[in-house]
């Protein structure tokens, strides 16, 4: 599965993309296995509550389900337009 | 309708006039332009824009998408730039066509609305003070509440 | 601040790209253009603009300063054109410039209302039918309720 | 005084601006003695709901003043935008 990194998330973790080999069923244990590997990591996803993910190309939630998913992207509240 | 993300700068007043031009059947054409605005400081050096190649575009057609269904519309236009860009430059630009003009203020404004918390761009500011990323606003958020 | 009541027609482009050219302090850019739209039976060949010169120029001076008294506006720009018109021709555009996006477009929608109800144009639409007045919609005066 | 008739006000009447010698000291009474001239007058004038007023330039209302106004002009509703 591809993990996608953007703007400050991207910079904590130090990567822009990487191919994560997981079991994880639902976002949430994909960011517990993320959380667990490094300090990195653990920092960028220390609150969720600043984080938005989209699995696929779509925005959804942290319970969202991965299965068939190929893109997994994490990154902080949008500031288009 | 025409969506496009890219690097280059756009010619604001080609944009709104082939957008305009021959339009019989509109009465109605609201454009808006972001503008890469300075800081209160006086001192912003770039503003660097990221986004999600591949996403930036579904999202924007989605969010276009739900425009046309929700109005009477008769065309949308959306560019968004993405890289580096300095104070003055053009960020953005969206454009309406209505046969009335509440549709076309209404679309535009929620158009705007949408780019700003629902489509994957990133602005990061650069100044003497360095560079911090800009931190989305409650109001941003709360504004997609009046849809 | 730019009102021009006109029989000429505008360049639409030439005009937007004139007003947000160089604005480093204006975040937001805003536009409306009117445009004759045909009649639902299709047949309009005509459209006649007549207007009170001396005080049209008032009006539109008087609603342009209420809305940079209410709103923080960098500039506006009204332009009104009377005389005779085709279907497709452009009839008006305002444009504002603000630092935020809200300001802009509310700016905009409050000369839109107000050109609409208390500036002295009024329309005649030619047709194989005939020659008829444009009448005032409730609707037009109630939108003046919002603000 | 110059009174002065725009778009289905002026074709009713017949002509666009003249100078009218009156006494009236509000809108209304100059209202009654055009109406009172002719035909073409009282059609224009007969529904005020109808109609709207400028004083010097400046929307009022049929009750206004018309101490020291150089300049009247009665028109419908306006249709401009």
């Amino acid at each position: 599965m591809d993990v996608l990194y953007f703007a400050w998330v991207r910079e904590r973790i130090g990567l822009p993309r990487e191919t994560v080999e997981t079991g994880a069923t639902t976002v949430s244990e994909l960011v517990a296995e993320l959380r667990a590997r490094e300090d990195r990591y653990a920092a960028a996803f220390a609150d969720l509550s600043a984080l938005r993910v989209a699995v696929d190309q779509e925005l959804t939630d942290f319970d969202a389900p991965l299965a068939g998913a190929r893109e997994v992207a994490f990154f902080p509240p949008m500031t288009g337009g | 309708m025409r969506i496009a993300v890219q690097e280059a700068d756009f010619d604001i007043g080609a944009e709104v006039a082939a957008f305009a031009h021959g339009r019989r059947d509109m009465g109605a054409i609201v454009t808006f332009t972001g503008v890469v605005r300075d800081l209160a400081t006086g001192d912003l050096t770039a503003m660097e824009i990221e986004h999600y190649p591949g996403m930036t575009e579904k999202a924007i057609a989605g969010i276009a998408a739900k425009a046309a269904e929700r109005w009477s519309l008769g065309d949308v236009l959306v560019i968004h730039r993405h890289g580096r860009l300095a104070p003055g430059d053009r960020i953005m630009m969206v454009a309406t066509a209505a046969p009335h003009r509440k549709d076309a203020f209404e679309a535009a404004e929620y158009l705007m609305d949408y780019l700003k918390s629902r489509a994957p761009f990133w602005k990061k500011e650069l100044s003497a003070a360095g560079a911090d990323w800009v931190v989305a606003k409650d109001e941003d958020e709360d504004a997609l509440d009046r849809w």
